[in-house]
């Protein structure tokens, strides 16, 4: 029993050093795209170790700990990827090294340009 | 031994808070910001589960169910916002 | 220049009495006599084991009902005050389209954060939570639904039928509090039940089912009406 | 660290950011930016109100299994300021619902957010 | 230990995040610094050992009022390029 | 085919439920079965999002093996962008590809774009009919063929027996 409180711990500890590195990622990533890949979702691996961590732990708790492991692993792709559709519909730049922009060519392309007078 | 690992854990998801804070702060564009509150709020998760073990309190896990839902529910406003789809 | 000199003398002024005011706070070392109270009979007299609950619902129930009262006056004065011409053919919204993947999930998750909301609020006597929280998040709901379809039509008439019901049995709750057990709003006409279960603390479940219901359909209708309003109606 | 508790953080944090939302209300002439403010002051009076009622110590009077029924009294924080808060945040949004609508309104009227333009009761 | 720590960089995070919501020039950001100082004090309240008042803050002051604020930001910013 | 969408989802609002409550009270079960019945019956009526789920012994198999798979692919991922991050000369050269999926119903490919979305290294930017654009973090290839070999097909296959 002990040991696996202490293997729940550890595996916390990883989660946390993941929604670390996803913060890390957050601040190197040279442009919006390639922050949403680095920053939402090695936090949201991040995340689910903790829970699961816990789980180890405090085994009574399973069922609230399980829901919210569901409720994180449903909804936050689902933002991320609104997230960058709108990114991309406002022309927010692709970072210089980019390769290839196939989805520019197809979408009727719309840049928002006067969308940053929003202040008076 | 558990509650001494589970201390640094929390002391690793404040540094992650911090730093998305500082993207928040810098952030170009809009979007970038979104990001970072889309990543503060997953920290907050993480702490919050954290310091219901810290307590002991099983209740307090409600708070976070509620705080997934509704950081989600943030993220999809202002992208639809943005993406003037409101 | 001298405006900012002045509002920063007002701030400082400001800051100086807050925080003599704090030099007036108490240590916090034990509860005062009403939180002992509480805290003891609560269990006995209400049944309800969140004790914010119980001092929401029946200790302090009359300041609910005014709250409950602003708030739905609140949300009237904005639905009359925004309130969008119907009948007559208007332009269909210039939005862009939703993608497909936000449109199916938010099929599979609306039903799920409506269930999500009636847990909140029926179980608000034992875990946290309550009539306002769930009111909330079953408004949120409502949030996804217009995210997801932006041309969608609320209809106005359910909303306001469920709010009428939901606050005039709140009312009628209270009255039977006052004709069958010790005042206004007094949970004891109905068993207090066993501490701890679903079917306990008498009548605040029901209570906390109402004002859950009112609560949601008042924000629903505050967020609706946000937004369908149109340019013009005067 | 052993001395400061946490009420004193949360009332000191409380009256700072009830100055910072008071600054915004007296300083800023954008009507948007005057509602943020209102509502930075009334989470600013909420902190306090909160932290006042916070016991060194103790934990949340939600009495399940983790909490002793009968030993209530000296294990839970004071549930009083918790409820009062609870309905002023209710409120809150009420308020702040409404104070969005008149602004909307207003602009429509005059196609600008700037209070300074209001003009119309001078003299 | 661990928690007054925690509570510290809350205190800080929500002052500096009204600071921003309050100077800042545009519109959105400040909306969005407004709802973060509301999600933090929520944790923050969690802290104080106050679950309800976390919920309720959670719900309401971060979510539901975040999302008014941008239904009449964008009726306004539609206005505004309708006229304009 | 309306019945099947009902009913599987008043399953997963009933499962939601208990989950929640973790106990297994009679009267709470009974209450979380009917709240599920009447929400799915006021939303899930006229959306057919779970009409073309197939009910057999091999797609339960199906989807177990797909979880597995799934789970393994973020592990090893997420390790891959982590080790990327903390390079001090990022070595990123990102793009946006496009793949094709064979998918037909809705909630397959919301599923798959999820998986997609998920596994670090690559983002769902937009889903057009059967076209899938995709952020690359680590642009291999760049036509539509070999991107698709390399991104969806290791998930679609499981998500052709479990969805139509």
């Amino acid at each position: 029993m002990e040991l696996l409180a202490i293997i729940g711990a550890l595996i916390t500890l990883a989660g946390s050093i993941f929604l670390l590195l996803g913060a890390i990622g957050l601040l190197r990533m040279p442009d919006s795209y390639n922050r949403i890949q680095a920053g939402t979702k090695a936090s949201t691996l991040g995340t689910i170790l903790s829970f699961a961590g816990i789980l180890l732990i405090m085994p009574g708790w399973w069922g609230k700990l399980l829901v919210l492991i569901i409720s994180v692993i449903i909804t936050n792709p689902v933002s991320s990827h609104v997230l960058a559709r709108a990114a991309h519909y406002m022309g927010v730049p692709l970072t210089k090294t980019t390769l290839v922009d196939k989805y520019r060519e197809e979408e009727e392309y719309i840049a928002v340009k006067d969308q940053n007078n929003e202040s008076t | 031994m558990v509650e001494t690992i589970l201390t640094i854990a929390a002391g690793i998801m404040l540094l992650s808070l911090i730093l998305s804070i500082i993207r928040f702060i810098k952030g170009p564009c809009y979007t970038d910001r979104v990001i970072s509150f889309d990543v503060m709020t997953i920290a907050s998760l993480a702490i919050i589960a954290t310091v219901a073990y810290l307590t002991q309190r099983i209740i307090y896990l409600d708070i976070a169910m509620v705080y997934g839902i509704l950081s989600f529910l943030g993220v999809l406003v202002v992208a639809r916002y943005l993406e003037r789809g409101l | 220049m001298l405006k900012k000199i002045f509002f920063l003398l007002v701030l400082a002024g400001f800051a100086v009495m807050l925080f003599n005011a704090y030099g007036l706070s108490g240590p916090d070392q034990q509860l005062n006599d009403v939180a002992a109270h509480y805290a003891e009979k609560g269990p006995q007299e209400v049944g309800a084991a969140n004790l914010v609950a119980s001092v929401i619902v029946t200790y302090r129930g009359l300041d609910t009902l005014g709250e409950v009262t602003i708030l739905f006056l609140a949300a009237s004065i904005i639905g009359f005050f925004l309130k969008a011409r119907r009948d007559n053919q208007r332009a269909p919204k210039q939005v862009r389209k939703t993608s497909e993947i936000l449109e199916t999930a938010a099929k599979v998750i609306t039903p799920v954060i409506f269930l999500f909301g009636i847990y909140v609020f029926i179980n608000g006597h034992l875990t946290p939570g309550g009539g306002f929280q769930g009111g909330a998040i079953i408004a949120s709901g409502l949030v996804l639904m217009l995210l997801a379809n932006p041309v969608k039509k609320i209809n106005h008439n359910i909303i306001r039928v469920i709010e009428s019901i939901s606050g005039f049995s709140f009312i009628l709750l209270g009255i039977f509090g006052l004709l069958l057990a010790g005042g206004f709003l007094d949970n004891a006409f109905l068993p207090l039940g066993d501490f701890g279960t679903l079917l306990s603390a008498g009548a605040v479940p029901l209570i906390y089912i109402f004002i859950g219901l009112k609560v949601g359909a008042e924000l629903s209708g505050i967020v609706s009406n946000l937004q369908e309003t149109q340019k013009e109606q005067i | 660290m052993e001395h400061i508790s946490l009420s004193q953080i949360a009332i000191v944090a409380g009256i700072l950011l009830i100055l910072i939302g008071l600054w915004a209300i007296i300083s800023q002439r954008n009507i948007i930016k005057m509602i943020i403010g209102f509502s930075l002051f009334d989470t600013g009076i909420h902190i306090v109100m909160v932290g006042v009622g916070y016991v060194r110590g103790k934990t949340a009077p939600v009495l399940d299994e983790a909490v002793n029924v009968k030993e209530a009294a000296r294990q839970i924080v004071d549930p009083l300021p918790q409820a009062l808060v609870l309905t002023a945040i209710v409120i809150g949004l009420g308020i702040t619902a409404l104070m969005l609508a008149y602004a909307l309104r207003l602009y429509q009227k005059k196609k600008t957010l700037d209070v300074k333009k209001f003009n119309d009761l001078k003299w | 230990m661990i928690l007054k720590l925690i509570a510290i960089v809350l205190a800080l995070a929500i002052l500096l995040m009204g600071v921003i919501a309050v100077e800042n020039k545009k519109l959105v950001v400040a909306v969005i610094a407004a709802g973060v100082v509301s999600l933090f004090a929520s944790v923050f309240y969690l802290l104080l050992a106050a679950p309800d008042v976390a919920m309720t803050e959670a719900a309401i002051g971060s979510g539901l009022s975040t999302i008014i604020f941008f239904y009449v930001l964008n009726k306004i910013k539609k206005d505004r390029k309708d006229h304009a | 085919m309306q019945i099947k969408n009902i009913l599987v989802a008043t399953l997963i609002g009933f499962i939601f439920w208990v989950l929640l409550n973790n106990t297994l009270d009679p009267l709470i079960l009974a209450i979380g079965a009917g709240l599920a019945l009447i929400l799915a019956l006021l939303f899930c009526a006229r959306c057919n999002v779970f009409s073309e789920l197939k009910v057999t012994p091999a797609a339960f198999g199906y989807t177990f093996l797909y979880l597995g798979v799934f789970l393994v692919e973020l592990v090893k991922s997420n390790l891959d962008v982590a080790s990327r991050v903390i390079t001090p000369s990022l070595p990123i050269n990102p793009g946006i590809v496009e793949v094709k999926t064979h998918l037909k119903s809705r909630m397959g490919r919301m599923i798959l774009a999820n998986s997609i979305t998920l596994t670090p290294g690559t983002l769902t930017i937009d889903i057009h009919e059967d076209t899938l654009y995709i952020h690359w973090i680590d642009v291999q290839t760049e036509d539509k063929q070999g991107a698709t070999e390399k991104i969806v097909r290791k998930f679609e296959k499981y998500l052709e027996k479990i969805y139509g």
